[in-house]
């Protein structure tokens, strides 16, 4: 959109506010512009996000890109790689960072598929 | 704002980590020491450290500052500091260093002698194409436009800086990038080594790495809030508009609604208000009237975010590779920095302008930010912005159309709709619009699709988590108890926008989700799996093998980027045109050996008249250290032997600076007894002033039987300074006293030998003390 | 203040001058066409020109101005201008640039490069030695340091300075010295020739160049009133004692003094105010806290002498060999001339710290100042000097000082008395005393006892003598009257001690006394009696037999000082100590096969990991021209015929920024219709943006049948921007369409030759235009 | 002469005094400074001052310090050298610039000790 400089109709609802009310606005108006997307950060979440989850959990990088990409693939990411993982230990009844390293290399992936109910 | 008490604190926490290894000042860093035990490696602290600011008025030398702070223990203070005793004042704000080599073990030199230049920042810039890796790299292979961030890169880095703060005495920030799309990984990584500061903003991901912004934002909000839990400060990207649009001038209301969209965020992620840095940049530079467009767009950005950081960044968008072009205007921006205020002065090297900066132009740019900041102490106390007439108006007028962009974002549905209809980096000054913003779409860019919506049972077992987390199926499942009261808390104050301005307890209240696993490692240290090499070839030991010979041989080359690279600049003047004198240039370099010449700078001095050029070449051979030809260094004698020789044999010395020369202070200096001269040794001397004659000189010494003549001498074009010389001993010698007396010259541009040839019995150049010339004299009268 | 009309009047009458030789902007100026009937030459006007200045607000390009003056009509913008459709705004005030090469045929060159860069007031440096030569120098001899004023050098550059003012656009004032024992003739020289400025200043002569006072005051008398006559501006001497003092912010006191001095002496002497100018220099530089010490002293300066002329300096006395630090320092200084004032400002080559000034460091200093003070234009518009607190008390208090050393000079005996006590250049600050300062005698000194009072029948037949002149006795002798009203009149103003305002009629009232004889040289320009040459061998003509191969001919060498004088400066960061650095770097100069090597600066980065380091050195070779490999320029189709082909064959672009690269403004120029880029002829382009992968490049050219792909790619580190080149074509080939399509890369490192070596069909770099490309396309598509 | 900075005492008597009168006595001083120096300037002369009028005469470089150096091997440089030039070409009947240059070589030396009344 290509559009002249109307700066001088466009301000006529602000340029009568003080500087302080001006200041109120600026940071109310900001506000409204960030709360779809810090809801939408509430609500999702990402591989990224859950690679950082089971770094934090003490995995490596590697194991923590393996996890999360076979979560990927059961597409069950939505229940947090690391509820996964913690769950595949509480079922196996082993500690969870023999768990997750046991998923990362591919195995017990047909149990992850149970405890979470995946089909195919 | 939080403060490390003193740099002995940090040397206890040290020294339980680095065992004995202590830089000393006159022996280079070696790397291999800082890859020993790596592993075993734990950050002495988190978060940011601010300067210790001391108390208006402090004196240092023979002034007195009130914007500075405490000094540093080994430093290099400025060229001119010398005409001052030596002082070297540092500025109260935080000094920014950008290390761009690619290969971390040349970075880590560079640390060094930026922080000994008193960068107390340094920004590690990422290699190019790791936005777009998704997850992270690991190792230490080479990188391009800077180094890949992988956990041994970034500790190594770390553990180098606790040597090197040590050593300058004062705490320094480590700094790099948690964008792209691994910024959690990278949040998670830098809270971890103790990383101190890193640039996080979801819009720069959007707008200039192409990368989808639904998961820029779902991923910015986890990396704030782990961000935000090691206190480490957050610098935004908005600054890139500035440097992007065509006409720089005309975005200043898009900068500050960018600020506005980062902030906003940030605080309702969970970040306090003192660790959101707000990155800005005096938008233009000269021929335009700069001060007049930045000064009004830096007051009117400081009065809408007032409680938030300030990093003043250098411009960069009107660099040309002119370096001394490029200084005037970082001159002026530090300006602006001291009429409003930054807690943070950015530098950019000179020749960021030709895509080929080089270390020691990341030092220039230190230098310049030091010197300016130190000319322009608390000049505020003697001018002051003016709270009428055209400036007030202008910042009035950016914060309105600020306003006014922010009013159309809500009105077309929505940030993410605004960019789709190319709202940013549109040259035009809003409402203005030029129609050549940066488009991005929703379904679009890096990464897009790859959101994932959290299901009801969704939970992540760890601290500094943001949104949905579903902890009482954790419990559950664990089996394992935490504290919640906290944690819901503190998604109370998220969900208000309630700004945190402190976050005093934001570790503790983490600490207890990871509870539920005995610990996460941003709180257990020990539980941080470390990966050393995946890569056989591209890594550091591979690398130092190569270049070995010229990090610790005998051999030395020049370098601008890594070790042994052997890149050198040529500077000339050629009385031809501007295209003649580009190619008679390169010629010249080859003939003069030079490999992979290149013209990296051009300036016409007259079309007709000629041309200043500067090329790049490759010094297609090293120096054997050995071989070098040095003269003997020949210690000066005890001052007291001094004194007992020259009292025994009543010394006299007839000194006078000659020729037209009415400069009299290096003279003054070897004399004068306050100076530390050669008279408290006992010497009489007779100091005939500026502008004597020759004859005058050698008819003084005859009537007052000096032994000894020193003549001062430092106009120097053409052959005047040798002429004086040679007119002296000829002199000596008609008059006879020639074996009688010692002569000696001295001045800026003198040298021993050139001394010689002219009949001296030597001569002695810059920096000569008192002693270097009376433990001459005492050798030569009694050898 | 006088101001020349227009630069058409001068041109108009200089035709009468100067037949038919008019510089063309593309020529080299001829030394032996000045040199041409020099005998026959006439200054076209005397006296001194302001700039025109335009009023506030005008506009120039995107921005208004408000201190700014005329364009010029030909010159070198600033090297960042090209952002800004190529702007030269001129400052308001005049702009001095030094020039001392040693050898005025040199020096004329130069005059026109610091003219080309918008430096108006030329000032020629005089030989060491000339100010104790008691009489005139005639010829061409070379000189030390600058050249030997004579009337020949001083014509020929005048004569040069009429050209080159024809050439810029605009007057330029041409300035030399009125020092030494022979200052009343130079004083006439200057007059006859139309020099239109000089330093004169007698306390110069006695303090720093050691010449007997009364004889420095009596001759003073008369030189300035010959000055005042040709309207030209005179300079004062006080700012050396700035320069000289070892602690330079302790003289300011002083400085005040010596200002009022020669003000208040030039005044009696006949010259009005507005030809007065003090030379001020800002007395610190960093890491003092300069401002808070520069700018008091300039207001107290400005305060007491606020009818005179103000030549703002920039410091020389804090000067090292680091031309980044001046330039932080002079960037400075300009600031303290636009936050008070300054009708001249004067620049200082950036490396005057080494001793070696060379020509295009002086273009340097005047582009520091032009840039300085057009990016602080009217800076008091948004900021106020505070009119209380510290800096008024400061300004009070050096006022006060300078008062109370005016009178301890009465409470002596008067100024002679007080030189002879050392009042003068003491590094105290007055009423403090060091005891240093520099001690002359009333019976000492060079021309002392060459006085000579008058005798009652003492009378002189010429213009602008000053002082007892028995004109009565002189219509006698000759028998022809004189009105002497006017004069009777003058003396008596004189007397008063009056301050003569305007000098308007000085010229006049002087032309009466002058009828004794008929005219003299000042009234009538015919009866100067021109000297040519009187030294065989020491002349112009001999050196520029010496060097006409450099000059005229197809030989090329470097210079900085002389044509063919073959200096380089070598830059080099060296990873070793300072000292083992210094003679490394020699030896690589020396390697590279220069002669005559020597270091000119050092700066430690850091004590043990490198410092860096510049070396001069000579090139032993020279260029042959017709030898140097230069690539051929293909002149670029017509745009009507490139448009034909395009729309004939419906030709398509697919266009990219590539890799990691945000930057898309040079793509944009190349691209968008209103930038004149390809779209104007008809192509129809397909830009996909930022940071785009090379696969998506190919498939988009795939999509849409684009016979032509752009990538843009300017992040060179490493070799990323090979790597898309190479990527791109290996694509095309494996895609099966190379053949299909034209490969173009561009970006600021782009080079057609490296280009091609990636798979290529050509490269494009820096500055490339639209037309261009298209006439590539065209040529491409056609063959 | 070593002095500590005694400004403090030293400006009693001018601390009380207004912005303009100060620069009013700066400027009192300042003249004060200059008036005897001026008063020399008019009463003496020197050898340059004496050539700058031979070349505003016309004379060249060479011819003026001929003449000047006659004038003071004479000692009659406090007549001007103007005037000595002019009153011998009166007496020579000729014109002025032939009777300088001829000064200048040395010719008619015994004419001008006669019409100055010079002894030896």
């Amino acid at each position: 959109m290509q559009r002249e400089d109307d700066f001088k109709i466009r301000r006529k609802n602000i340029k009568d506010l003080s500087d302080e009310k001006l200041k109120e606005r600026f940071w109310d108006l900001a506000n409204k512009v960030v709360e779809p997307m810090i809801e939408m950060a509430k609500e999702y979440t990402s591989p990224s996000i859950e690679r950082s989850v089971l770094l934090r959990m003490s995995f490596n990088s590697l194991q923590a890109k393996a996890i999360v990409n076979k979560c990927l693939e059961l597409d069950i990411l939505g229940k947090g790689a690391g509820h996964i993982v913690l769950r595949l230990a509480k079922e196996e009844n082993i500690p969870y960072k023999e768990a997750g390293e046991k998923l990362a290399s591919g195995e017990l992936i047909e149990k992850v598929k149970r405890i979470f109910k995946i089909k195919a | 704002m939080s403060e490390i008490k003193n740099v002995n604190e940090c040397r206890g926490k040290m020294d339980k980590n680095i065992k004995k290894y202590v830089l000393k000042t006159n022996e280079k860093i070696d790397v291999l020491k800082i890859l020993n035990d790596l592993d075993k490696y734990k950050p002495r602290r988190k978060g940011w450290t601010w300067r210790k600011k001391l108390p208006k008025g402090t004196l240092v030398g023979p002034f007195t500052y009130n914007q500075i702070s405490e000094n540093l223990e080994n430093s290099q203070p400025l060229p001119a500091a010398h005409y001052f005793k030596n002082i070297d004042p540092q500025p109260d704000c935080i000094i920014t260093s950008e290390i761009a080599s690619g290969r971390f073990e040349d970075d880590i030199r560079r640390f060094r002698m930026a922080a000994y230049h008193g960068a107390d920042h340094i920004m590690v810039i990422r290699t190019t194409g790791q936005s777009h890796f998704d997850g992270l790299i690991e190792g230490t292979p080479e990188g391009v436009g800077g180094v890949p961030i992988t956990r041994k890169q970034v500790r190594a880095s770390r553990k180098a800086l606790d040597l090197i703060e040590n050593e300058v005495g004062r705490p320094i920030n480590f700094h790099s990038y948690v964008s792209g799309v691994a910024g959690p990984e990278i949040a998670v990584l830098f809270n971890e080594e103790g990383v101190n500061g890193a640039h996080q903003d979801p819009q720069y991901n959007i707008l200039y790495r192409g990368i989808n912004m639904f998961r820029s934002y779902v991923d910015a909000a986890e990396a704030k809030k782990i961000m935000a839990n090691a206190k480490m400060l957050q610098i935004d990207g908005a600054h890139n508009a500035n440097a992007t649009a065509k006409e720089a001038w005309k975005v200043m209301p898009e900068l500050l609604v960018q600020h506005s969209i980062n902030c906003a965020f940030s605080i309702k992620a969970g970040m306090p208000q003192n660790l959101i840095a707000l990155s800005t940049v005096p938008p233009t530079s000269a021929p335009a009237p700069c001060i007049k467009i930045d000064l009004p767009y830096a007051v009117a950005l400081r009065d809408f975010f007032e409680d938030f950081i300030f990093r003043a960044q250098m411009n960069t968008r009107y660099m040309e590779s002119c370096t001394r072009e490029v200084t005037v205007s970082h001159t002026l921006n530090a300006l602006i920095s001291r009429l409003t205020s930054a807690h943070l002065q950015s530098t950019i090297t000179p020749d960021e302008g030709r895509n080929v900066p080089w270390h020691y132009n990341s030092i220039h740019g230190v230098n310049t930010a030091k010197q300016s900041l130190i000319a322009l102490d608390d000049i505020k106390e003697l001018i002051e912005i003016k709270d009428e007439g055209i400036l007030k108006e202008k910042v009035r007028e950016i914060k309105e159309r600020a306003i006014l962009f922010l009013e159309e974002i809500l009105k077309v549905g929505g940030y993410f709709e605004a960019v789709e209809k190319g709202f940013f980096v549109d040259s035009g000054c809003y409402p203005e619009r030029a129609n050549d913003g940066i488009i991005r779409y929703k379904e679009g860019g890096v990464a897009a699709g790859t959101i994932i919506r959290r299901d009801k049972d969704y939970f992540a077992p760890v601290c500094c988590h943001f949104g949905y987390n579903n902890l009482s199926l954790a419990q559950e499942i664990t089996g394992k108890k935490i504290v919640d009261k906290d944690i819901e808390k503190e998604s109370e104050d998220i969900e208000k926008g309630k700004k945190i301005k402190e976050s005093k307890n934001m570790g503790e209240i983490n600490n207890k989700v990871c509870d539920l696993i005995d610990g996460c490692t941003l709180c257990v240290h020990g539980k941080i799996s470390y990966i050393d090499e995946l890569d056989e070839i591209d890594n550091v030991n591979v690398r130092l093998k190569e270049n070995k010979e010229y990090r610790l041989g005998r051999k030395v080359k020049p370098e601008v980027q890594w070790a042994g690279d052997g890149v050198i600049v040529l500077s000339m003047f050629l009385p031809t045109g501007e295209r003649t004198s580009h190619f008679a240039s390169l010629e010249i370099a080859r003939n003069l050996g030079l490999k992979e010449t290149e013209v990296i700078h051009k300036q016409i001095m007259h079309p007709a008249e000629g041309t200043y050029v500067e090329v790049k070449g490759v010094v297609p051979f090293s120096i054997d250290l050995e071989e070098v030809r040095m003269p003997e260094i020949i210690p000066n004698l005890e001052p007291e032997y001094v004194e007992k020789i020259v009292r025994e044999k009543n010394l006299k010395v007839v000194a006078a600076t000659v020729g037209e020369d009415e400069h009299s202070v290096g003279m003054r200096e070897i004399l004068d007894i306050k100076n530390k001269g050669i008279e408290k040794f006992g010497f009489k001397c007779y100091y005939l002033g500026t502008s004597i004659p020759i004859e005058k000189v050698i008819d003084a010494a005859i009537e007052v039987d000096a032994k000894i003549i020193l003549i001062s001498t430092i106009i120097t074009h053409g052959e005047i300074h040798r002429i004086n010389m040679r007119r002296l001993n000829q002199l000596a010698i008609e008059k006879g006293i020639r074996d009688k007396v010692i002569l000696i010259a001295g001045g800026t541009q003198i040298k021993d030998k050139m001394a010689k040839e002219e009949g001296m019995d030597t001569g002695f150049g810059r920096g000569t003390k008192g002693i270097d010339v009376a433990s001459f004299i005492i050798r030569k009268i009694t050898e």
